[in-house]
């Protein structure tokens, strides 16, 4: 135990991995020291968990009716009470999580990658491209996202899949925005004039040199935004517009339960707690990254 | 709280296109018309279900030469212009030369454009009203109580014509009826505020002022309801009627005309065998639905004439039972599991009804993937037969049994050139010629108990075998105030009355 | 490197013009990228727009008479022309929703939106701002930990489901504001509209009842959308505040030995104003969409619920319009900041 | 043949002309210096023969070939920068051993390992240090890495800005005398800039003066040593300098 | 020189610091937490500073800046500091109050910030942000106080004072940065003075005149300095008094005529270290850090 720590925490690794590895090893212990971020890792592992053991946690299955026992009450059977078609709500809220980690993890996937190199290719070049880039990026960005969102859902058919597409089209260019600035002020450090000396091709400066230095912010950012991801899936799902039924999906879960919201608080209510905490989780993850892997402080 | 003399609705209205009754086409705005607008003859809020004078205090029919003739009664228009002859005569003329959506109810008695100056004529100050087709003045009767048919004033609409529009653009945002109300204002998804008409022919209402506010949130409308600043909500769901305070508020149930169906578009090749739609009636839980959050909303019925009307058929055989479904299979030799799409309302209770099926049916090995969408993207695909299965709802377009009968068991072209909007066609169920020809007969049938006896026929005949399984019929419970009375609705939206209403 | 003035002053002349043409250039072009893109998407809805006016038991007659009236039988790109022609000469087309000119119904809708919408950013700004730099002058005390915790609920709530809860708490339990709408029942349509914004057509009007009673319904929506952007604003004025107080420029005020007042809003608070501006831009701009949620649950007749319906009908006319009219206000917002920060940050001059 | 030659050259940064009509002719082996106020253009002659500064009009030719505007990869393997700032100039998500094995990737040389090994011996840090991030170094290891990562490409001729003004006296000694120990032993030429006269003395065969963007004096540094340089500037220069400098240093 | 700067002078002054002393410190500590525990950066260092000029000079991240931060108590969290004694002029800073140390702060103690460019408030005019440091500690009228920003500037050798007082610190060069940091802190006439670096970003002229001007107002206004830097010739020819600093420990005190004869190893390869004009070594002694290591 002790070993691997002071093998981590070597001040000469003998190798890539171990640099590597010891440098993730203190992000991660920065972040356990502080205890909103320890604590939104926690909500985020236990959601990563709940999502893969959902089957073996669930007590009911998330689709599985019951007419007669609709709109129980939460007890001792039903943790969270049942809905309108006496569905148990604490079991839709575990299946629940395998969704929403869906949608979160394949939208980071496609719009922050998407945005990273929009924006650093517009910002490596500057001039035309950038203009060019930027216009289109700018575009997408003076329009109302969640109506952009509405829109093409509405265009590709509701579901699931497109709303994460939707979401994710409508996310990227935050990011190319970021990246670009980010990539301004690096693309006239010494480092980068290094790399371009030695003959490096500019596929290689971007890809090999820029982004790594955009993905800590882009990571954070992107932690945060997870928040915003999930309550406009959430909103989509209000709209009827996101996840079909009888998918577990959170935010239509709401969506459904909020008729009952004045006489069976618990309908709308559970779900909302649940988008609610893995917001928070992903917020206080986000926030403590920020803190850890600000540059400044890396040194430190 | 509101106003003594005042009548204020929460109620979803967004989905108004057109307030001209020439254009109108939408339950709300059906609503609006019937207090605004009278018609020669109608369904009034005394008894909705008997046709009684309207503009027309008497008539003559002929069913020889296929004429009615009609006497208008000493009336006014709430502008003060008297209802004449001239402004039947314009109405109707408006409708068809508009050719507007509902303009197809009243070509049925074959009026054209060119011809309408031969078919609705003024004789001796009275109305002639002349029909072609097989069938009686009893249909021809109930077409000419239905909304198009509304009279308005010549003399105000022509004033605020524009261009060739017959004064189209004006009666979508104003009224010009000699109906008890008038409509004052009307902002879209957001109001619309009726006026009592002090000269109307039965009285005036005990209400001075109608207001509809649009509300698209249920629990809003609940909120709104039970803190006393609406005196009708509209659209509460069952769940939340059953919640509502004793104390403030009641509820009344009104039977509607409307029919909740499941259909299968035949030209799905999986859905074809006639044992999948013997085996679907068995496969739908009619109590569970209807007892549950259904409840009060919706009433068990199988046929699609509704209940409650001349010629409605009210036996349901089928019920919940997986097992025979099974069998029946089994013994068609059908190969399950059948995955098929249903396409389906992405509003309570559709999909509600969508997900308790696809329970259902999954016993059996039919497997729906459900598809949520808004209404018109819906009915979009349902208009071009893209659908696989839809679940999806009927109201009669006036209330004769062969508006239902046509839509349900009668289809004589199912080429895809010839657009019907039939829910036949509209599936891809080439109806059998021998029913097609019941179909046609009833029509014409002038004697009306045997004319009642054959749609009855029909619909047992649809029920044993069709791809359309007709599962429930609707009922409108609505919450009011407890001081209000003498709310009216009807099977339809057609007969919404806020003319008897008042508040203690 | 000494030219003659007269050339140089062609110079910043000549920079001037072609800064401005560029402007106008960038800002037209992102108009039309945002019509383009609006209205091919909206083609390929799969929604039929001839059926939200016809209805769907119209006959094939009526349904193509529509259509052709609607001009839909024309190729997209000569539709799309027509449109933009439309837009140049100041007409959005008619809503088929509402039967109405687009151009109509937004100068009705738009004014609601907008009132709340700057109500509820008041309301961030107000509160936000000052628990940001309150939040950052007390780094890490339970204060501050308070503060972060609001602003992130402020991100993780769904809108709708708090200005529900606001509505059963303050309006049906509590009647401390007016319930949904803009207006009680008994006061609705009394003052004509100038401006659309009810709280000063009223008070044109002279109408202080009409006023107060606006005022109580506006509240709550404007609330929980405030909420939502003081959330923001607190965080992003705290972090960047937290970044000016560890600047040696901070440091070296305290070595004057400057009240620590003085410090934290004349040193620290000052160089941030700009960021602040764009943040405020933009959240106000947020909001502006944001309303959409909100206003389904407050029945609030503004431009998000007016383009919702529309676009699950396929209005398109609507749906471009109030995307537009968005837009618009985004790019503007956008560019109020630009010049803003140009005005107060000296470093931008 | 000259290492680097500038024929009357002009660099501008946009509009603004910096660098006015410079002629130098360094000599291959030469090591030559660049001295002068703050802003006279001493980095912006090194960064224009690199190809990091493309505004400029005359003629630059190094090791006997006109050079193009651009960074050009067969000057890349001839001519190599070392910057200011230690700081700045090493990525600071690559360790020493990603930042030594770039240039070889780049270029597509083979046996990296061992390059990179026998370069750090070279600039004289220990093999305990090739795996660690920039930051776990100090400011003398990061500009000895940055100088290891300048001759990676094996080239003739190395640009050097002010390679030790960042760093301390004790750490600007080590710097020096590597430099040195280099270029007898690779046969390198430098141009170095610098503000600091010792360095000059210490390092250099010849140096230029600049002021305003122009050059004012070129002379031999034994010239400088004994104090003789000619022109205002330049003994202005000196005076400063030998103001501060310890006078009588131990030897 | 430019604006014919005296000699270089090394006045002796040192009984006035020796008899009453202004500032007197005693066993400074200062430590910050990080991954590895806390880490000590002061480590217990001891001086006192009368009207007098210390030089205190040392290797980049030996503390420097820090010992002089801790005496304005301008370390934050988590920086910690303590001390067996630090008494200013009879008070005992340790003790004072925020509010307190306000009153100490610029008035009588003030600190030359080592960066300029960081230094200054980007968004507040430079005469603004001079005259604050003025009118916090006393109350004149606004005109008053410009005349006094404009005599200060002017007496930090900037030749268009009233200009220049309204410029943005990014519209200076970094030379005319340090001398408004200068004037900024000198305009309170502070009795002690820290000087931090003040001439790190200049180049060689520049850096002279600059120091001129301070050890021209120590002279005149009598005031103590303290001079931070880790030019070692330079502290030797402004300061009276040295202080060798080595990783937070102080190493060598010695009279600044006598550092050529300074004893320590440290001192002494520092001194070995630098090049000279003439030089003639072909390799620079360099430091062996095993030598002293242990001090
Ligand atoms: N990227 C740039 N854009 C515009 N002007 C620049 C740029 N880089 C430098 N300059 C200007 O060019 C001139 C020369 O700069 P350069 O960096 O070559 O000076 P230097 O002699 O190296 O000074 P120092 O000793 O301070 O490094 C300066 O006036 C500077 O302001
Ligand atoms: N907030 C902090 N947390 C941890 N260590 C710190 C912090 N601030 C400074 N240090 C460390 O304290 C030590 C002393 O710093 P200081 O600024 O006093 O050095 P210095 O002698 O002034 O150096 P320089 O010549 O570079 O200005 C350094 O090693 C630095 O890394
Ligand atoms: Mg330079
Ligand atoms: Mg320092």
């Amino acid at each position: 135990m002790t070993s691997t720590r002071d093998w981590l925490l070597e001040d000469s690794p003998t190798s890539l991995w171990q640099a590597n590895a010891g440098r993730a090893y203190r992000v991660f212990m920065a972040l356990l020291r502080n205890p909103l971020s320890a604590l939104g890792g926690v909500i985020i592992l236990v959601l990563i968990l709940t999502a893969i053991f959902a089957p073996w946690i669930a007590p009911f299955s998330a689709t599985g009716q019951n007419l007669k026992a609709r709109l129980l009450p939460p007890s001792g059977v039903n943790l969270m009470g049942t809905d309108e078609l006496g569905r148990d709500i604490f079991s839709r809220v575990i299946y629940g999580s395998q969704i929403t980690l869906t949608i979160v993890g394949l939208v980071a996937l496609i719009s922050a990658p998407l945005g990273l190199l929009v924006g650093a290719v517009a910002g490596y070049f500057g001039g035309w491209t950038d203009r060019l880039l930027m216009g289109f990026t700018d575009i997408f960005l003076s329009m109302p996202k969640l109506i952009l969102a509405l829109a093409f859902v509405a265009a590709l058919g509701p579901g699931i899949n497109n709303a994460i597409i939707a979401i994710a089209i409508t996310s990227w260019p935050a990011y190319a925005r970021i990246a670009r600035a980010e990539t301004l002020t690096i693309r006239n450090a010494e480092f980068i004039q290094a790399v371009q000396l030695q003959g490096a091709n500019p596929l290689r400066v971007i890809v090999q040199h820029i982004l790594p230095l955009c993905t800590s912010s882009m990571i954070v950012r992107v932690t945060l935004d997870m928040a915003g991801v999930i309550l406009t899936a959430a909103g989509l799902g209000f709209i009827g517009l996101g996840a079909q039924p009888p998918l577990p999906e959170w935010g239509a879960m709401i969506s459904r339960g909020r008729t009952f919201i004045l006489d069976q608080w618990w309908v709308a209510t559970m779900p909302g707690f649940a988008i609610i905490i893995v917001s928070l989780g992903f917020c206080f993850l986000g926030d403590g990254l920020r803190d850890v892997l600000d540059p400044k402080s890396e040194g430190k | 709280a509101t106003p003594a003399d005042a009548l204020v609705i929460a109620q979803n209205i967004d989905d108004i296109v057109a307030l001209d009754p020439a254009q109108a086409y939408e339950f709300t705005s059906g609503e609006i018309n019937t207090n605004v607008y009278d018609r020669l003859v109608g369904y009034e809020a005394e008894d909705t279900t008997v046709l009684a004078p309207g503009l027309a205090s008497e008539w003559v029919a002929d069913d020889a030469a296929k004429t009615i003739t009609f006497t208008l009664r000493d009336a006014t228009f709430a502008s003060g212009n008297p209802v004449r002859p001239e402004d039947v005569v314009f109405s109707f003329n408006r409708v068809i030369t508009l050719n507007l959506t509902p303009a197809f109810i009243l070509t049925q008695l074959g009026w054209t454009p060119e011809n309408m100056a031969d078919m609705v004529s003024i004789a001796d100050g009275k109305v002639v009203v002349t029909y072609e087709g097989d069938f009686s003045s009893a249909f021809v009767l109930n077409v000419l109580a239905s909304r198009p048919a509304s009279i308005v004033d010549e003399v105000l609409v022509t004033e605020n014509a524009v261009g060739e529009d017959l004064g189209n653009a004006w009666l979508n945002t104003h009224s010009a009826g000699s109906g008890p109300f008038v409509m004052s204002d009307y902002r879209p998804a957001e109001i619309v505020r009726l006026t009592a008409n002090e000269t109307y022919f039965r009285g005036a209402p005990a209400m001075k002022t109608i207001i509809i506010r649009h509300v698209a949130e249920a629990a809003t409308q609940q909120l709104l309801l039970t803190s006393g600043d609406v005196d009708i909500a509209k659209n509460l769901t069952p769940d939340q009627i059953a919640s509502l305070p004793a104390d403030t508020v009641k509820v009344e149930t009104f039977p509607q005309a409307a029919v909740h169906f499941l259909s299968f578009n035949q030209k799905t090749e999986s859905l074809t065998p006639p044992a999948v739609w013997e085996a679907a009636r068995y496969l739908v839980d009619y109590d569970g639905m209807t007892e549950t959050f259904l409840k009060g909303q919706m009433e068990k019925h199988q046929a699609f004439w509704p209940k409650g009307f001349p010629g409605s058929y009210d036996e349901t055989p089928f019920t919940y039972d997986v097992e025979k479904a099974k069998q029946i299979l089994a013994d068609a030799g059908v190969e399950t599991p059948i995955n098929v799409t249903l396409d389906v309302i992405n509003s309570t209770p559709f999909t509600d009804i969508a997900q308790s099926l696809q329970a259902g049916f999954a016993e059996a090995g039919i497997n729906f993937e459900i598809l949520p969408g808004t209404g018109a993207q819906v009915i979009t695909k349902y208009r071009e037969r893209t659908h696989q299965a839809m679940l999806l709802y009927w109201g009669p377009d006036f209330m004769d049994p062969h508006s239902n009968a046509k839509a349900f068991a009668y289809n004589s072209d199912n080429s895809d050139a010839t657009y019907t909007a039939t829910t036949t066609w509209r599936n891809a169920w080439a109806v059998p010629q021998e029913l097609n020809d019941k179909v046609t007969a009833a029509l014409a049938e002038p004697d009306q108990a045997k004319r009642n006896e054959d749609y009855i026929e029909i619909q047992k005949e649809a029920q044993a075998s069709s791809p359309i399984v007709i599962m429930f019929q609707a009922a409108l419970t609505i919450a009011m105030a407890n001081n209000v009375d003498g709310y009216v609705n009807g099977a339809t939206s057609d007969f919404v009355y806020y003319r008897l209403v008042t508040k203690e | 490197m000494s030219p003659a003035p007269t050339s140089h002053r062609k110079r910043i002349w000549g920079r001037r013009v072609s800064a401005i043409a560029g402007f106008v250039v960038t800002v037209f072009l992102t108009f039309l990228g945002l019509l383009a893109i609006t209205f091919f998407i909206g083609r390929v809805i799969p929604i039929d727009p001839v059926l939200a006016v016809v209805g769907d038991r119209a006959t094939n007659a009526v349904y193509e008479a529509a259509r052709v009236q609607m001009g839909l039988d024309q190729p997209l790109p000569v539709q799309f022309f027509r449109y933009v022609v439309g837009v140049f000469t100041g007409d959005l087309g008619r809503s088929v929703s509402t039967g109405r000119s687009v151009v109509e119904d937004i100068s009705r809708f738009f004014p609601a939106t907008l009132e709340m919408a700057t109500i509820g950013i008041i309301i961030g700004v107000v509160v936000g701002v000052p628990l940001g730099v309150i939040a950052a002058s007390r780094q890490g005390s339970w204060i501050d930990q308070i503060i972060r915790i609001v602003g992130l609920l402020g991100y993780s709530m769904p809108a709708f489901w708090l200005g529900l809860v606001g509505l059963a708490l303050f309006y049906a339990r509590l009647r401390w504001v007016g319930g949904p709408g803009r207006l009680d029942i008994f006061y609705d349509g009394l003052v004509s509209p100038v401006t659309g914004l009810l709280l000063v057509d009223s008070l044109l009007a002279g109408e202080f009842d009409i006023f107060f009673n606006a005022i109580t319904h506006l509240i709550l929506p404007a609330s929980v959308l405030g909420f939502f952007s003081l959330a923001y604003i607190a965080r992003m004025t705290r972090s960047f505040m937290l970044d000016q107080l560890n600047q040696e420029f901070v440091t070296t005020a305290r070595v004057k030995g400057v009240p620590e007042r003085v410090v934290i809003w004349r040193h620290a608070f000052n160089p941030i104003r700009v960021q602040l501006i764009t943040v405020i831009g933009l959240s106000y701009a947020g909001l502006l969409e944001g309303s959409v949620m909100i206003e389904t649950v407050f029945s609030w007749p503004g431009i998000g619920n007016y383009l919702t319906t529309a676009l699950l009908n396929a209005d398109m006319n609507a749906v471009l319009g109030s995307t537009l009219v968005i837009g618009a206000v985004f790019i503007f917002i956008n560019k109020i900041s630009d010049v803003l920060y140009r005005v107060l940050d000296p470093r931008a001059r | 043949m000259s290492a680097i030659e500038l024929n009357n050259v002009d660099i501008s940064y946009g509009d603004s002309k910096v660098v006015h009509g410079v002629n130098l002719d360094i000599a291959e082996g030469e090591s030559f210096a660049l001295v002068g106020e703050s802003g006279s253009g001493k980095s912006t002659i090194l960064r224009a023969i690199a190809g990091l500064a493309p505004d400029w009009t005359g003629g630059i030719s190094v090791l006997g070939r006109p050079r193009t505007h651009g960074i050009e990869r067969r000057v890349a393997r001839q001519v190599q920068m070392v910057f200011q700032d230690p700081y700045g100039s090493l990525h600071p998500r690559k360790t020493i051993d990603a930042a030594l094995s770039e240039p070889l990737a780049i270029n597509g040389v083979g046996n990296r390992g061992e390059r990179v090994a026998a370069m750090l011996m070279a600039v004289g840090l220990d093999q305990r240090f090739r795996f660690r991030f920039p930051h776990q170094l100090s400011g003398g290891q990061r500009q000895r890495v940055a100088i290891a990562r300048a001759l990676m490409l094996e080239p003739k001729v190395l640009l050097l800005d002010e390679p030790t003004s960042a760093l301390d006296v004790s750490v600007q000694a080590e710097i020096l005398n590597l430099l040195k120990r280099l270029r007898r032993e690779q046969g390198l030429t430098y141009l170095l800039v610098t503000h600091n006269l010792p360095v000059v003395s210490f390092l250099c065969d010849r140096l230029a003066v600049m002021r305003h963007g122009r050059i004012v004096e070129v002379a031999d540094v034994a010239l400088l040593k004994q104090g003789k340089l000619v022109e205002a500037y330049s003994q202005e220069l000196l005076a400063a300098t030998e103001g501060i400098v310890l006078v009588g240093t131990p030897s | 020189m430019a604006n014919g700067a005296p000699p270089p002078s090394f006045p002796s002054r040192k009984g006035e610091g020796g008899a009453e002393p202004l500032l007197s410190v005693k066993n400074l500590r200062v430590s910050f937490p990080t991954h590895r525990g806390r880490v000590e950066v002061v480590k217990g260092i001891s001086f006192s500073v009368g009207k007098e000029r210390l030089g205190i000079v040392g290797e980049s991240g030996s503390g420097k800046s820090m010992t002089g931060r801790s005496i304005l108590k301008l370390i934050r969290k988590p920086g910690l500091v303590t001390a067996d004694r630090m008494e200013f002029d009879g008070i005992d800073l340790l003790s004072q109050s925020e509010k307190q140390m306000r009153s100490i702060r610029g008035a009588r103690i003030s600190m030359v910030m080592q960066d300029p460019k960081f230094s200054l408030n980007p968004v507040m005019t430079v005469g603004e942000q001079i005259g604050e440091a003025l009118v916090t500690h006393t109350r004149l009228p606004r005109r008053e106080v410009n005349e006094r920003i404009w005599a200060m500037l002017d007496s930090v050798r900037i030749d268009d004072p009233k200009r220049v007082a309204g410029l943005y610190p990014h519209e200076v060069s970094g030379g005319m940065g340090q001398r408004v940091m200068i004037a900024m802190m000198l305009i309170p006439e502070p009795e002690l003075l820290i000087a931090d670096e003040p001439t790190s970003a200049l180049d060689v002229s520049v850096q002279a005149q600059v120091l001129d001007i301070i050890d021209d107002l120590v002279t005149t206004k009598g005031m103590g300095l303290i001079l931070i830097s880790h030019d070692l010739g330079l502290v030797s020819r402004y300061c009276d008094r040295i202080l060798v600093m080595n990783s937070g420990v102080v190493v060598e005190e010695c009279a600044a005529g006598e550092l050529e004869n300074a004893s320590h190893p440290y001192t002494r390869g520092l001194l070995a270290a630098m090049p000279t004009i003439n030089e003639q070594r072909d390799e620079l002694p360099v430091l062996d850090r095993t030598q002293w290591a242990g001090t």
